[in-house]
């Protein structure tokens, strides 16, 4: 049994306080994906549970036994460092297997082991070079190399796929999506990347500033938001926002116009409050429920298969508007658009979402 | 001169392929250094091959000089050949038979039956280079060589080694974790950096005699093989290894035996490097503590060995130097070999 | 089998021959095994009173401070096969080698007796034609003709002096320095002193002495001349008599070096005696057979081959009666060899009470190092007597203390 | 095939250190981690204490006994008494009206032979080490020359250096032929103390220049990129980057090359025998000389003024100290 | 002017080949972006443009002088590492200062661009803390600070926001497209991100193996890729591939059915090819031109804005299909797909396309 459970996890270095009351229960076997915004102390809870930070205050429990007086190395976890930390002087192959030795583990499986990750990891070829003599990418696959021929109970990732190309990425994503099924570990995994995190994950963690904002799984945490903060951070480009203020059960935009609430969503009148809508779901055109407002293009980001527009609304801010396919849209043309109420997310004056009754 | 020097190693560089000014200087520099440096050791090379009158003559010669001797008719021991400048300025090599006084009694060896009187202030000696093998031959024929030769490396190799691996042991200790007591140990070992060993000889001999050392190769290894300054070097060396790396070796679930041999020792390997050269040369060389130690010839290491041609009015310079140079060969040897392992930089490459 | 450990330095060839009467000595007595260790001079004089003190001497050893290490000696008398021989041969010097008080032990015997007196450079005399000053001149005379010799010939050094305490006690005798007082305590500084250490200073200032050797080390350190005579650079150097083989090796005729008789004071015209003793320690297991070794080695046909061979001066007294016929054929060696044989007779009592007296050290260096204070100008020569009368009570009473 | 002979010399080692892990994890097991860092510290305190602090413990109490008897139990107490005597001085700073006064004029003579001697030989082993750090031919050749004089025994040294600086020696044959007198070195307190520090540099700055090499050799190369990206200049690299990231082993170097800086002793005694007069005698001839060489051995006054030394050197060194811990241990 | 151009640029490591002939010319203030699988040499291309490594062959132009002898001090270029290489020993400030002060620039005018590229970078709170005190993406927002202070005329990115959150990254793309059009410096910039690929050149680069594949626009490479290469490696999920053979001015499908052969590509009859259609554009029921196909949904992979299927086709490898928004497919459900003929690609046997004629 590797299930994980913190309780009440704090962190502070010195006057700076990282982490606060993290609560956290993963279970065995669950994929759990941890993303935040840069500093939000990803890394240092991945630290504090392998043992290598010791936390301010708060409990760590794995596999029912509480291990905040056990070190490290009996933790029984692996860990790949957002800094690699390769052992300089070993080769890649010696690297990996440097953890099996410690097992004492036969030569020939060790072997075996290791290059087989080292074929999944497409490091074969490298096998004898010194972790100097390679490429950033090889040095982090590496690093997974190390963390994965060990088939621990529980892994931790942080950041992992972040020095790979795409096509790699995907490949590596699915590589770990199968490890994971075939030896079902429990596995946390850091990540700035949207679609790892929403593919690989049982379940998304937020983080924030040292606090978890919403824990659900991955379609739930985007379709239903816990918060302002949530909502902006999952989804890339980012979901728009919209002043509003209630009026007779509808909502005025302060970009001017009306819209519908959203169905199932009483507001008090003249309640200010924030409505959101993805990218996607902003209508290029009309939309029913919604007075339609004007923007100018001011980048048309062509991503090949999609597109997104900045427009301006007039806002603060533009306003970005998913358009599939390519586009011939040039930069100052005129479009309209509208906030289809079924796709809004109503956030009151604190962020929180407020939920249909 | 040393600003001028920092300033050159601050330079930019010219373009251009040619060489740079901070090139020029370093080559200056290291020309220096060889002057400097190795041209006193050059002359000692040379200097071992002298005979001792040669060696303590001044103004000194370079060169291991001999006078030429030469058979002359009727003589039954060559005589000493000898450059005389007649009064008319001719100048002339002659055999001395005899010195009375200032006059010189002398042949010329191509007519060996004339004798002629010159005075010493006018005669100089003629010599040749020579070699003067039996510096070596002789002392190598004298002193039991192979056996303190075999003591000496004995010596050598068991300090050093123990020397590195308890100096490495106590640095990884002192460098790695953070423990009560880490700051009592720590002074120690600085606190006792101060005092030579010069100073604590009595007490320490009196200690090795307690312990039934005395005359054993072991009184002279065993007092010196905690040597605060090799806990000092390693630990400062070791101090910049990066955590990471040994965090990472926790997670692989290596021991701390593990961390220390397989990790931070190989990382250390060139401050290890320094201090192997430091202990070998110490040990190779030491002098004055197993002379203290060691009274019995069996046990001699190669220093008090070739020490025992100094007396007390009279040193035998000529064999001390030859077996100088002697002694001298292996050390340099090793760190030849030792030297490699100190630009063997490594430590960061693996951190991002 | 018993084995006995001997320990030995050289400044020569005394451990070859010493060798080869130690394997005679097997030969002769099958059951006893004798390690000859050859050591550095410095081990006997720094590593030796500890290994003693710590019990963990050698059996026998050639050692230079005799009265020091007195205390270890082993007194030999009841192993001695014939004491008689021992008294009449070696009794002029077994009292350096007892403690104060003994007037009786037999404790070894002197491998090499030694005089202090200076060489001269002949052939620079000859060739300055300046006459050497004959038997019976004064240290003032000397001095005048050295100097001669060396503005004629452009010489660096006049006179040279090894700069050793036991070396200028000779002259400084010689000038009437009683080094004791009435009841025989030490007592350095007196008139006779005075003038010695004012003759010093004045020569160093005037340049008949260099400050190379004096002036350039401090404390008690020994500085010879050897180079500097070796090299003609020197007309006269105050040494002593076993300079002679060295000599005989290194300069071999290139001049005429020959020993002069000391040269006189208003006192006496006296040297210093010394030597080195091989002396039996107390802690071995085996005394008779130490003994048995002394003897051999002691033996007067032994110790004539060993003082021939070696060129020393026998510290034997039928053998130094006897004369020795010394294995050389320089004639320079030879006749030196003969002026320190007359030395021997001419030595003061003051010089055998000094030699005699077990912390002499004390004495010498304190009047070295404070005398060269003096010369290069660190400290008054009034200082100076201060400071050596204070340095010698002070050691003594150190001594005296824990005993 | 090099490799393999690496490989096969390294493979006692390997098999010595693999045979001791099983015992030292079950060590671990049973003394925890936080038990650890003791056994490391075990044996070389054991050697340590055996033959280093027992016999300073001896030592002391030399200091506080007189008489010149090597054991203990014979030596009468005395108390301060050597200590007294040492500081028993008219004027501090005026040797002459102490009653040691060698002490003092050695303690005077050892300041300035230090702050000259370690000045100059941290300077020249960083000048040398950046020198051989740079990408030169026949490294290894330059390295062993100025190491080698690491090598010598004092001694020989001395000798060396007598022949080069004796009246007639090679020096004074350069001044002549170019021109100049003689330059009678040693009887001058002025040259003969620049000698005694320029020879005691040239004997050790091998050993320093090592240590530093050492220690340029674990700066991360990229600093030196990123220095270059930056458009540092060189001098600039060196006393921003270079110097900073040496840190920790320039204090090894500076407290090392100052405590045996103060500990001289042979090297200059055979060259300058403490002279002219006292000019260069240094603290430690004072000590082995009182102790050791004097007929009188007197261990206890030896002792004593060897406590005044560290005292002396202790403070010394904790400024550096203060300044080299800064960084300090970093993990667990 | 800042232009550069590499002339036949080659890169051994011992018998490592990693650069073989790169020829680039990259106009005076243009955004290049440089793209490659993991391993392919794109560092080392910066670090030899950048005077670090020195290349075993081929010339260096910088504003039309060769600079093959230049050290890298004088080059005149920033460059942002892939592994930061920060000083350890300095502050964030005193770190982005660093380079400034090297040019003796008044004090006030340091503080006042430092001051400003922190704000920028998000790390006015960190100022004063040193790079051991900072998480992996603070870190890597200090090294493009240090570079970006500088202002020179050159850039040169390693993969600068990889270790950045999707929020940040998007604030930092533009960021950097503002710097850009303000100080009008080259840039050459390597990135793993297709979106940044695609959004911030004004070329893209597509290396592999030390040679470079495809230089064009980013919409050109994308729509019109030089090969099955840059045709998988451009695009994320990649391109479908399907094995097909010319018969009778259409296609046969390795999977089975026709296709027609897209608009203007004739092939002979017989020929063995490729087609590619790339996962937006393979249609889900019926496309006119082609026979449909039947697969079974493997994996669902579903990204809130948008999902990608996985599907089985009997083929060696399952075919990625793109469908808007989010849907309600599960594993093992079956659906028809289509390849449009106007939208597929054709690659001849060497991998190289076939253009239309
Ligand atoms: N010192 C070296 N010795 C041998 N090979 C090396 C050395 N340095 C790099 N390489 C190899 O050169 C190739 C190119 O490396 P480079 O760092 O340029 O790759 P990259 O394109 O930047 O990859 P990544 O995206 O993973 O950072 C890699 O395969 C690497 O293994
Ligand atoms: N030793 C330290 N002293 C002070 N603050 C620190 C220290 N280490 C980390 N921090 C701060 O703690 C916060 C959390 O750091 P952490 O590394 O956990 O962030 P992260 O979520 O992993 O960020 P990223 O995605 O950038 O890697 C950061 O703001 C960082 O600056
Ligand atoms: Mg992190
Ligand atoms: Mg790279």
């Amino acid at each position: 049994m590797a299930d994980l459970r913190l309780r009440g996890i704090a962190k502070s270095f010195g006057a700076t306080e990282v982490l606060r009351d993290v609560e956290l229960e993963v279970a065995d076997g669950e994929f759990v994906v941890l993303v935040g915004p840069s500093g939000c102390g990803k890394s240092t809870l991945l630290r504090i549970v392998a043992g290598l930070e010791k936390q301010s205050a708060g409990d760590i429990e794995i596999g029912g036994a509480n291990v905040n007086a056990v070190p490290a190395a009996d933790r029984g976890l692996a860990m790949v460092f957002q800094s690699y930390a390769l052992y300089p002087h070993m080769t890649v192959y010696k690297n990996m297997a440097f953890a099996l030795e410690n097992t004492r583990m036969p030569k020939e499986q060790i072997t075996a082991r290791v290059r087989e990750a080292a074929a999944m990891l497409r490091l074969g070829e490298l096998l004898e070079r010194k972790p100097a003599q390679l490429s950033g990418g090889q040095r982090q696959r590496v690093a997974i190399g190390r963390a994965m021929v060990r088939e621990p109970k529980v892994f931790l990732f942080d950041e992992p796929l972040s020095n790979l190309d795409a096509e790699l990425r995907v490949a590596m994503r699915k590589e770990l999506a199968t490890l994971h099924a075939s030896i079902k570990a429990t596995m946390v995994f850091v990540t700035h990347d949207q679609t790892e995190a929403m593919t690989l994950a049982d379940r998304i963690v937020v983080m924030r500033a040292g606090v978890l904002e919403q824990i659900g799984r991955p379609l739930d945490v985007y379709n239903h938001p816990a918060n302002l903060f949530v909502a902006g951070f999952i989804g890339s480009p980012r979901m728009n926002f919209f002043a509003a203020a209630a009026e007779g059960g509808r909502l005025r935009l302060a970009a001017g116009g009306m819209m519908d609430a959203p169905p199932g969503i009483a507001l008090a009148d003249g309640a200010k409050v924030t409505v959101g809508v993805r990218p996607e779901h902003v209508a290029i055109g009309t939309a029913a429920g919604c007075d339609p407002f004007a923007g100018a293009v001011e980048i048309n980001e062509q991503l090949g298969g999609e597109s997104y527009l900045y427009c301006g609304c007039g806002l603060e801010e533009q306003v970005v508007v998913h358009s599939p396919g390519q586009n011939e849209l040039r930069v100052g043309d005129r479009i309209e658009l509208a906030l289809p109420p079924g796709r809004a997310h109503v956030f009151d004056g604190d962020g929180k979402v407020v939920r249909p009754a | 001169m040393i600003s001028r020097l920092l300033h050159f190693l601050g330079r930019g560089r010219g373009t251009g392929g040619r060489p740079h000014v901070t090139d020029v200087l370093t080559w200056l520099y290291l020309a220096l250094g060889v002057f400097l440096m190795f041209a006193p050791v050059l002359w000692l090379g040379l200097s071992s091959f002298k005979t001792q009158a040669g060696l303590i003559e001044y103004p000194p010669t370079l060169a291991p000089l001999e006078q030429i001797t030469v058979p002359v008719e009727g003589y039954d021991e060559p005589l000493p050949l000898f450059r005389v400048t007649g009064e008319d300025g001719v100048v002339r090599e002659l055999a001395q038979v005899r010195r009375v006084g200032i006059i010189s009694l002398m042949v010329d060896p191509a007519a060996p039956a004339e004798r002629i009187k010159v005075p010493i202030d006018s005669i100089e000696k003629v010599r040749e280079v020579k070699l003067a093998f039996e510096n070596y031959a002789y002392p190598i024929a004298k002193l039991n060589f192979l056996g303190y030769l075999g003591n000496s490396v004995f010596v050598t190799v068991a300090a050093t080694a123990i020397t590195l691996v308890i100096n490495s042991m106590a640095a990884f200790g002192l460098a790695i974790y953070r423990f009560p007591g880490r700051n009592v140990a720590l002074g120690l070992v600085i606190g006792t950096l101060m005092f030579p060993l010069t100073i604590i000889l009595v007490p320490t001999y009196l200690i090795v005699t307690e312990l039934g050392m005395t005359n054993s190769l072991w009184g002279v290894i065993l007092p010196g093989a905690a040597t605060p300054t090799g806990v000092f070097l390693l630990r400062q060396y070791m101090l910049t290894i990066p955590g990471e790396l040994i965090e990472a070796a926790r997670l692989d679930r290596a021991s701390e035996w593990q961390i220390y041999w397989r990790i931070v020792m190989p990382l250390a390997l060139p401050a290890l490097a320094v201090l192997a050269i430091f202990s070998v040369i110490w040990r190779w060389n030491e002098f004055l503590w197993p002379l203290i130690v060691l009274n019995r010839s069996e046990n001699f290491t190669l220093q008090i060995g070739l020490h025992s041609f100094s007396g007390e009015f009279y040193t035998r310079w000529n064999y001390l130097l030859a077996m100088t140079v002697l002694t001298l060969l292996p050390v340099l040897f090793v760190f030849g070999w030792l030297q490699r392992f100190i630009t063997t930089g490594i430590a960061s490459a693996g951190i991002k | 089998q018993v084995e006995l450990r001997v320990m030995y330095y050289t400044d020569g060839i005394e451990d070859q021959v010493l060798g080869e009467q130690i394997s005679r000595f097997e030969a002769e007595n099958p059951g006893i095994k004798v390690a000859l260790d050859v050591v550095a001079y410095k081990q006997i004089v720094e590593g030796l009173p500890v290994q003693l003190a710590a019990g963990e001497g050698p059996d026998i050893a050639r050692v230079t401070d005799l009265g020091g290490l007195a205390k270890y000696y082993l007194d030999m008398r009841p192993y001695l096969e014939d004491a008689g021989y021992w008294v009449e041969n070696f009794g002029p010097f077994l009292p350096w080698l007892r403690q104060e008080g003994d007037t009786e032990s037999v404790c070894g015997y002197m491998t090499q007796m030694t005089v202090t007196g200076p060489f001269v450079n002949k052939t620079l005399f000859e060739q300055a034609g300046v006459a050497m000053p004959a038997k019976g001149a004064t240290w003032e005379d000397w001095a005048a003709a050295v100097n001669e010799v060396a503005r004629k010939l452009d010489i660096p050094i006049p006179l040279a002096m090894d700069r050793s305490g036991h070396r200028m006690a000779g002259p400084a005798i010689s000038q009437g320095a009683a080094y004791f007082d009435a009841a025989g305590e030490p007592a350095v500084v007196d008139e006779g002193f005075k003038r010695m250490a004012q003759l010093l200073v004045d020569w160093h200032n005037d340049g008949t002495m260099s400050k190379e050797l004096w002036g350039s080390v401090s404390g008690s350190s020994y500085r010879g001349a050897n180079e500097e005579f070796g090299n003609a650079q020197v007309v006269m150097y105050m040494s002593g008599s076993w300079q002679i083989a060295q000599f005989s090796e290194q300069i071999g005729d290139d001049f005429d070096w020959w020993a002069v008789p000391n040269p006189c004071g208003p006192g006496t015209c006296t040297g210093m005696p010394g030597g080195a003793a091989m002396v039996a320690f107390k802690d071995t297991e085996h005394p008779a057979e130490v003994t048995k070794l002394m003897e051999f080695f002691a033996r007067e046909d032994n110790l004539e081959d060993f003082y021939s061979r070696t060129l020393f001066i026998p510290g034997h007294v039928g053998l130094s009666a006897k004369g020795i016929d010394f294995q050389t054929d320089n004639p320079n060696a030879k006749h030196a060899l003969g002026v320190f044989a007359e030395h021997i007779g001419e030595i003061s009592p003051t010089a055998f009470q000094l030699q005699g007296y077990p912390f002499n050290r004390v004495m010498f260096n304190a009047a070295i190092s404070r005398v060269n204070q003096a010369i290069v100008g660190e400290m008054s020569l009034d200082e100076a007597y201060g400071r050596i009368e204070q340095d010698v009570e002070q050691q003594i009473a150190e001594k005296k203390r824990g005993g | 095939m090099r490799q393999r002979l690496r490989e096969l010399a390294a493979l006692p080692w390997l098999l010595a250190m693999r045979a001791l892990d099983r015992p030292f994890r079950l060590l671990q097991r049973g003394i925890g981690q936080g038990g650890m860092p003791y056994f490391f510290l075990v044996p070389n305190l054991l050697f340590f204490g055996t033959f280093v602090i027992l016999p300073l413990l001896v030592n002391a109490a030399y200091s506080l006994t007189g008489g010149t008897e090597l054991f203990l139990e014979d030596r009468p107490w005395i108390g301060a008494e050597h200590f007294g005597h040492l500081f028993a001085c008219g004027d501090l700073l005026d040797p002459a009206t102490c009653r040691e006064d060698n002490f003092w004029r050695a303690i005077y003579n050892s300041m300035k032979f230090v702050t000259l001697q370690v000045g100059f030989m941290v300077a020249l082993s960083l000048l040398t080490a950046l020198v051989l750090n740079r990408k030169i031919r026949a490294r290894g050749f330059f390295r062993a020359v100025f190491f080698f004089p690491v090598l010598l025994s004092p001694v020989v040294v001395a000798l060396i250096w007598k022949w080069v600086l004796h009246r007639d020696g090679v020096l004074n044959a350069l001044l002549e032929s170019l021109g100049g007198d003689k330059i009678l070195f040693f009887i001058d307190p002025g040259w003969a103390m620049f000698w005694a520090i320029f020879v005691s540099i040239w004997a050790h700055m091998g050993f320093y220049t090592l240590i530093l090499l050492a220690g340029l050799q674990a700066i991360p190369p990229d600093l030196y990129e990123a220095a270059e990206m930056d458009g540092t200049s060189k001098t600039r690299t060196l006393w921003r980057i270079t110097l900073p990231m040496l840190w920790p082993n320039l204090v090894v170097v500076i407290v090392l090359a100052m405590i045996k800086s103060v500990q001289t002793f042979d090297e200059v005694f055979v060259l300058t025998g403490g002279g002219p007069g006292t000019a260069t005698q240094l603290i430690v001839q004072y000590i082995y000389d009182t102790g050791f060489a004097s007929q009188v051995q007197n261990f206890g006054l030896a002792a004593a003024a060897s406590y005044v030394l560290a005292v002396i050197l202790i403070a010394l060194t904790v400024i550096y100290i203060a300044l080299a811990f800064r960084p300090d241990a970093k993990h667990a």
